[in-house]
């Protein structure tokens, strides 16, 4: 099995490790991610307005080289996959964006959203399969208490992520039981960080992140999990007592390919 | 393109009495407006039309032709319009075959309640016509030039 | 009156939503993560564009309080997405000349080691031409 | 052929049946004409030889309503017709014996012509077949003087008889559906220009209707005035224009694909390209279907399911 | 040649306004046949039969068009205008100028123009059309009602009450419906039980009545006055006439965690047994996916303890086919599944509950034996929230897009129950507005606030988040004052959309009684005809044709049955001439119409004809007037053109087609 992949420029920075032990578990679950020759930064935010054409291209053109090799497009970050997803679901349904982006890009063939996004989770829940994830751990995390932190990006808005229940989703904690730990269902799993309003109020996102943290922590979580980089600065902030992990950093645990994916 | 937007397409509709008829009149009595170009034709059941209808509407001069009936399922006569679904098919692909315009032809299924689908599938099928412009095709299938 | 609506329009453009959809339930401002934080709330969003108010929603401190985090995309009823509203009236301010909520040299500070790119970036696309 | 005139005539002579439908030695080879016989000394004239193409089931429609029993030579694929007329209960079965008689292919003569030759004083039917002409002898192979229809031959099998004689052959060689396909894959403005070029050169002759074996209407619709508007004249144009899509229609589902409409045009036509167009279709939406292979089918346009493809598939990508 | 007269009609402005009826009248003149053209007011008063009247007799019309509002409105009214006046009611067309062009166009030349050629494709109908005779059928004094709650009970009694035979057939053991979930009932407070147990008594007692309970509709076929249906009776595995319900079986029944429909899964129920004590018929059903007996073979307690020897493990389905002159269909509802509003956490705490659970939890025979209590731990709770609107008004694709009606009523009623009862516990409503238009019901709801201090708060919520503490957090709007709500309940209550009962699209398809977008059946009139299915001969009672309250229902089971009575107290009906009809010297007699026939109509005989002097016998279609509708499905089968439709035939339709595109 082999995908697309867009790492986004966080992954290539000072989220390395995201990328890394993502790698290295791909390896040990039999698929291959294939890094796009030529990608460029999504932009981190999904322009909303309709006549936003311009800061869309760059998504288009990642999602237009997956479809040349005929493979999927894989992401880990939750901003570039909601970024990719909302753009290749304009692409697919809007037609007058079809028609301006195509119009710019003059590629060989017309892109019409046929690409198909998903995210890693997604390539583990519907193309390796859970219960198969099951059975490669060989390090179990067995007793422990986690919680996932969905976050707003990877959910919303539901009818074009396609991702999971977005008021009640399922993947995390299903993937949190396949490595052999214990899920902790919190109500708070689904609310924002606060996203990039750290950067100028950073005390708005402290308090938000300090919610989040205290009803996990409610509920008996003893770490949080999440796909996001921004989600994880957000959460650290606060420096409350409770870790906060990338999700690849168990799976790659679990996999125990955890220490060769950092060399 | 200045001469379609001149352009008046003549639209026939044939609609079934018990849904499409009715969804038309729904749309009329919620003033749910649609190009007057279109003409509707009542008859009891979309499987009352007979191909022999619409070839002679375009033979006639007619720029478009549209069907519409119960949905599949609600038929008042409980099967007639699965019996339109595959004639029209057929019709409809041999149309296509001879190098008629397949846009000129339209089944829609469209509901007692739904005054709104009818509105707005005449407006789009309106649209359509005048995109396509004049019918000269079946008007002189035998007259070549 | 005629620029007034002119602006509306543009809202109404820009964010592809449509206010007049809203039957004012309030379940945005129920939602809303930053409601406290807002002087125009988010179910007021919609009653600003229907009367074509678009200056005061382009002052409010709202417009920088919403963290697109689309919760109230997500359970608005109506569909009427007032997460793209207040986006639509955000990029009529940044489109502007002088308009941008972020200048390059507030930035340096603001910075910390650990900050990821995305988080600048995301700010710079949401608050800056 | 000796031997099937002899049991014809047998059978015509001990009772059994009224009437030998068959054929009549033409002026040459080439061109035996579907004929009745009723005596020993008509049967004289009876032939049957690799140039017999007609389709003889038609006649059965007459043939029924006759006193006694008619004998009726039907090739394999005639058997089609026979059957889909059964089913349709325009034929008594019981007023027909069966000699489903072999074929090997048929051949035509127009196809000799087209290979070149010309001033033809005969031609045999053999392999390959020897032609005599103004210009001196020729050969031509038996597959190219072969009517198109048999290079998409049914298959040697007869559908129903009451007995064989001699041996046939699947000759099919050929796509049914290949020349459907490239017209499908031309753009509108091309398939158009085609057809109108084809449909122009009609001369409304009927000899088209007149030999289906699924036009078989008492009546034709296009000489009632059941479609008529009150001020129309007799002829008119709607009918001239859309003749062929309307008979094609008609027999949508109902024809058995023997070809006749197109071996008899005078004007060579293709007309049963829109007879394929449907069947091709038909196969393709409703699942295989051959008129006449089971006098107790549902026809395809004379049933549904409630899953079938919505008309809005044909400008969707058409049907595939 | 026909004579034919126009009138057009003005209906006021409705249509005068946009099409000059003038100008359409000047036109009409100029067409073939058309010996008389004239405008008025409104054609289908009085005066303007009367106008229609004396043309006929002036003019001697042969045939009439009237350009007016749609033919689905007055095609009636002129039909018999013309048949008092002597003409042939099928020699009358209309043209529809209203609907289908007045009031969808605004340009008034435009409008003209197409009103000009809707009469003229009237008109061409018309000089085709024949004289028709309307047949006859037979009317089933026997009407059969779909649905046994308080709808169909009520339409049942007052149908049997007129003298005639009415079945029941209800899907569940019982007949009582939602109306028997129920408590309380608003806005007099009365107990739901005392008010409905004597109607199901009475329908059970009535000799005119007959119910089959535990049973469905699998085939109707027919039409007014004549429809046969199937009904699946399933197997009890109870003998109805041996048991004496003393729910012994119940007791003893080894196999009691089926969660119980009637509790709405909130308590358990045994294998064997009635929904609830006041049940009709008293008589247990075994539940066969839950019995141990049908799932293991071993067991069989209830047989051995049944002194009356009823229990009997072999039952069959049972099919009983019976003839009816109408079918009403009362169906009822049932409420939305809340699987995508996860937000309120109905699915991850057990106190979110909906409404109608909330009936079950305040009823003396629910799972709390009526005691007000959280089903997670069964603590009293202290604060208790009620979120309106739940599924209902949605324009997305999660809930519905109507107002479910009851439930600010209902609402109002728990608040004031739980206020009454339980005064320390404070109650919270969140609303979007209070709707209460009704007889008593805007002062019900202002006691719940003034006299029972229930605190109403306009606002939406946003999320219910369930607390380690057991406790819920609820964050709200409150518009009115301009804040955000976070506070903390112990149960919550959500006001949850209704919809029709799934079963009714089932029995819709049956029926070819058409529905709408939200499956509520739709009513052949919206303002006149409220109580009628468009199909003749189907009615509709209760909420299977659009949310309503008890008395509502109430109203509508009566105005159904009246409408039923009407049809069954007539010996015969006219039958519509609108069937087809094969012209003998064309047919081929090939089949193919019988193949499409929906109704079994079409036969074949073979007849002795004359062909323009040919003498012979020919296998020729027969239609029986009776049993065709009209569809035309026939007409379309046949090559040879010899199957026509009468008042819609070939020529008919051809000649509008051509007068549309000349």
């Amino acid at each position: 099995m082999k995908f697309s992949y867009y790492p986004g420029c966080t992954l290539r920075n000072k989220a390395k490790d995201l990328d890394a032990y993502a790698r290295a578990s791909a390896k040990a679950l039999g698929f291959e991610l294939e890094e796009l020759s030529d990608w460029q930064c999504c932009g981190g935010v999904y322009p909303l307005g309709t006549d936003e054409i311009a800061s869309k291209l760059s998504s288009v053109r990642a999602l237009a080289q997956a479809d040349e090799k005929g493979q999927s497009l894989v992401t880990l970050c939750s901003a570039c996959h909601h970024v990719l997803k909302r753009v290749n679901d304009d692409m697919a349904n809007v037609e007058d964006i079809r028609t301006r982006a195509n119009n710019y890009m003059k590629l060989d063939k017309p892109y019409t959203g046929q690409t198909k996004v998903l995210h890693f989770l997604e390539v583990l829940r519907d193309e390796i399969g859970f219960d198969t994830l099951k059975e490669k751990v060989v390090n179990p995390l067995t007793g422990r208490k986690i919680g996932a932190y969905y976050g707003c990006l990877l959910l919303r808005p539901g009818k074009v992520m396609a991702f999971d229940d977005p008021e009640n989703p399922q993947i995390i904690e299903d993937f949190i039981q396949a490595l052999g730990a214990e899920p902790v269902v919190y109500p708070y799993r689904n609310e924002c960080c606060g996203g990039y309003i750290s950067l100028k109020e950073p005390d708005m996102a402290k308090n938000m992140c300090k919610t989040i943290e205290e009803s996990a922590k409610g509920f008996g979580a003893e770490a949080l999990i999440t796909a996001c980089p921004l989600c994880r600065y957000n959460l650290n902030k606060t420096q409350s007592d409770l870790p906060v992990y990338y999700f690849t950093e168990l799976l790659a645990e679990a996999l125990g390919v955890k220490e060769e994916a950092l060399k | 393109m200045s001469v379609n937007e001149e352009f008046r397409p003549k639209i026939v509709a044939f609609c079934c009495n018990w849904c499409s008829y009715a969804g038309a009149d729904l749309a009329g009595s919620s003033r749910l407006a649609y190009p007057a170009d279109v003409k509707i034709i009542r008859v009891p059941c979309s499987c009352r039309v007979n191909p022999m209808f619409i070839l002679r509407a375009f033979e006639k001069g007619a720029d478009g032709v549209i069907l519409c009936g119960c949905h599949p399922g609600d038929c008042h006569y409980s099967t007639g319009n699965y019996y339109t679904r595959r004639r029209m098919t057929m019709l409809f692909s041999m149309l296509d075959f001879i190098g008629v315009e397949n846009g000129r032809t339209r089944v829609e299924w469209v509901s007692a309640a739904e005054g709104v689908k009818f509105s707005t599938t005449m407006n789009d099928f309106v649209a359509k016509i005048r995109s396509l412009g004049k019918n000269v095709r079946l008007g002189d299938l035998r007259c070549k030039d | 009156m005629s620029e007034k609506k002119n602006q509306a329009k543009m809202v109404q453009e820009i964010s592809g939503a449509n206010p007049y959809k809203c039957m004012k339930c309030g379940k945005c401002s129920a939602t809303c993560p930053s409601y406290d934080e807002m002087d125009i709330k988010p179910h007021q969003f919609v009653s600003y564009v229907q009367r074509g108010d678009i200056e005061a929603l382009a002052q409010s401190k709202s417009l920088w309080k919403c963290l697109s985090c689309f919760a109230c995309v997500e359970r608005c009823p109506r569909d009427v997405e007032p997460g793209r509203i207040i986006d639509a009236a955000r990029q009529i301010v940044v489109r502007q000349r002088g308009g941008n909520y972020l200048k390059a040299e507030e930035i340096p500070p603001l910075v910390d080691e650990d900050l990821p790119q995305q988080l600048l970036v995301s700010a710079y696309r949401r608050y800056k031409r | 052929m000796q031997g099937l005139k002899a049991r014809a005539l047998e059978l015509l002579n001990d009772g059994t049946v009224s009437r030998v439908l068959g054929w009549k030695i033409g002026e040459n080879t080439y061109d035996p004409e579907p004929a009745f016989f009723e005596t020993a000394e008509a049967m004289e004239q009876f032939v049957y030889n690799n140039f017999c193409a007609a389709n003889l089931s038609k006649y059965m429609i007459e043939a029924s309503k006759l006193e006694g029993k008619t004998l009726v030579c039907l090739k394999p694929c005639d058997s089609y017709s026979f059957n889909q007329l059964l089913a349709e209960h325009r034929i008594d079965r019981e007023k027909a014996y069966i000699i489903g008689v072999g074929c090997k292919g048929k051949l035509s003569i127009e196809k000799v012509k087209q290979s070149g030759l010309k001033g033809i004083l005969s031609v045999t039917d053999t392999d390959p077949l020897k032609v005599e002409t103004l210009y001196g002898d020729a050969e031509v192979a038996y597959k190219d003087a072969m009517l198109d229809r048999c290079h998409v031959c049914k298959g040697k099998e007869h559908v129903v008889y009451d007995e064989l004689y001699g041996e046939s052959e699947d000759t099919s060689d050929a796509d049914r559906f290949e020349q459907v396909r490239a017209i499908e894959a031309m753009s509108p403005e091309e398939k158009f220009a085609f057809f109108q070029a084809e449909l122009s050169k009609c001369i409304r002759c009927n000899a088209c209707r007149n030999v289906c074996p699924a036009c078989s209407c008492r009546k034709c619709v296009f000489d009632s005035n059941k479609f008529d508007s009150a001020q129309k004249a007799n002829v008119d144009s709607f009918e001239e224009k859309m003749f062929h899509i309307i008979r094609a229609f008609h027999v949508a589902g109902r024809c058995t694909d023997c070809g006749e409409c197109s071996r008899v045009c005078p004007q060579g036509i293709p007309l049963h390209l829109f007879n394929r167009k449907f069947i091709k279709d038909i196969n393709a939406l409703y699942g295989e279907y051959q008129a006449g292979a089971d006098v107790d089918a549902k026809g395809p346009l004379t049933s549904f399911t409630t899953e079938d493809a919505e008309p809005g598939v044909v400008s969707q990508g058409g049907i595939v | 040649m026909q004579r034919i007269g126009v009138f057009v009609c003005h209906c006021g402005s409705n249509i005068a306004a946009t099409v000059d009826v003038k100008k359409v009248v000047e036109m009409a003149r100029m067409e073939p046949g058309v010996v008389f053209a004239d405008d008025y007011q409104y054609m289908c008063s009085e005066a303007g039969q009367a106008k229609i009247g004396a043309a006929i007799k002036e003019h001697n019309l042969t045939g009439i068009v009237v350009c007016s509002c749609s033919p689905r409105m007055h095609e009636t009214t002129f039909r018999s205008c013309a048949k008092r006046y002597g003409l042939n009611p099928y020699m009358v067309e209309i043209a529809n100028i209203r609907e289908h062009c007045s009031w969808i166009h605004k340009d008034m030349q435009e409008a003209t123009e197409k009103a000009v050629i809707l009469a003229r494709a009237a008109i061409a109908k018309v000089n085709l059309n024949a004289p028709l005779q309307a047949g006859e059928s037979r009317v089933t004094k026997r009407a059969l009602v779909i649905g046994g709650g308080i709808a169909g009970i009520q339409t049942a009694l007052d149908i049997a009450d007129a003298g005639y035979e009415v079945d029941i057939v209800e899907k569940t053991p019982s007949i009582g419906g939602r109306m028997s979930q129920l408590d309380k009932t608003f806005p007099t407070l009365d107990c739901s039980a005392c008010i409905l147990t004597p109607k199901m008594v009475d329908a059970a007692g009535h000799e005119k009545i007959k119910i089959y309970t535990y049973s469905e509709v699998e085939k109707v076929s027919g039409f007014v006055g004549d429809f046969t249906v199937d009904i699946r009776k399933k197997a009890r595995s109870v003998d109805a006439t041996k048991c004496t319900g003393c729910g012994v079986c119940q007791e003893k029944c080894p196999s009691k965690k089926t969660p119980s429909e009637f509790n709405r899964g909130l308590g358990n129920r045994s294998a064997i047994y009635t929904p609830f004590a006041q049940a009709i018929p008293n008589v247990p059903v075994i539940d066969r996916e839950a019995c141990i007996k049908f799932k293991t073979g071993k067991c069989g307690v209830c047989e051995k303890v049944c002194q009356a020897g009823a229990i009997d493990y072999a039952q069959q389905d049972e099919i009983i086919t019976e003839k009816y002159g109408a079918i009403v269909v009362a169906t009822g509802f049932d409420t939305i599944k809340l699987d995508k509003y996860d937000e309120y956490a109905y699915n991850q705490s057990k106190d979110v509950i909906t409404s109608l659970e909330l009936e079950r939890v305040m009823n003396a025979a629910g799972p709390t034996k009526g005691h007000l209590e959280r089903l997670s731990d069964g603590k009293a709770p202290k604060e208790i929230v009620f979120i309106q609107c739940v599924g209902s008004r949605c324009a997305d694709a999660r809930g519905k897009g109507y107002c479910s009606k009851i439930c600010c009523m209902y609402t109002a009623k728990h608040a004031m129950l739980i206020r009454d009862k339980y005064p320390d516990v404070n109650v919270t409503v969140f609303y979007i507005d209070v709707r209460t238009p009704g007889k008593n019901f805007d002062e019900f709801y202002r006691r719940a606030v003034e006299e029972y201090g229930v605190n109403y708060i306009k606002g939406q919520v946003g999320k219910v988040a369930p607390q380690p503490d057991g406790s819920l957090l609820v964050q709200a709007a409150d518009l009115l004052d301009n804040r955000q709500i976070k506070m903390k309940a112990d149960m919550v209550v959500l006001a949850t959309a209704i919809e029709p009962d799934p079963s009714v699209r089932g029995i819709a398809t049956m029926l070819t009684a058409s529905i709408d977008t939200n499956n509520f059946l739709t009513e052949a009139h919206p303002k006149l005809r409220p109580v009628e299915s468009p199909t003749a001969g189907v009615f509709l009672s209760g909420v299977c044709q659009g949310p309503k309250d008890i008395p509502e229902t109430v109203a509508q089971a009566g105005a159904a049955a009246v409408k039923v009575i009407g049809l069954l107290a007539k010996d015969k009906l006219t039958t519509n001439p609108c069937t087809a009809k094969p012209d003998e010297l064309l047919c081929n007699g090939c089949g193919n119409c019988a193949k499409v026939c929906p109704y079994g109509a079409i036969t074949y005989e073979v007849r002795q004809i004359n062909d323009h002097g040919i003498r012979e016998e020919r296998r020729l279609a027969t239609v029986n007037n009776a049993l065709c509708q009209g569809c035309g499905a026939c007409t379309v089968t046949c090559p040879s053109g010899a199957m026509d439709l009468q008042g819609f035939s070939n020529r008919q339709l051809i000649a509008e087609v051509d007068a549309i595109c000349r």
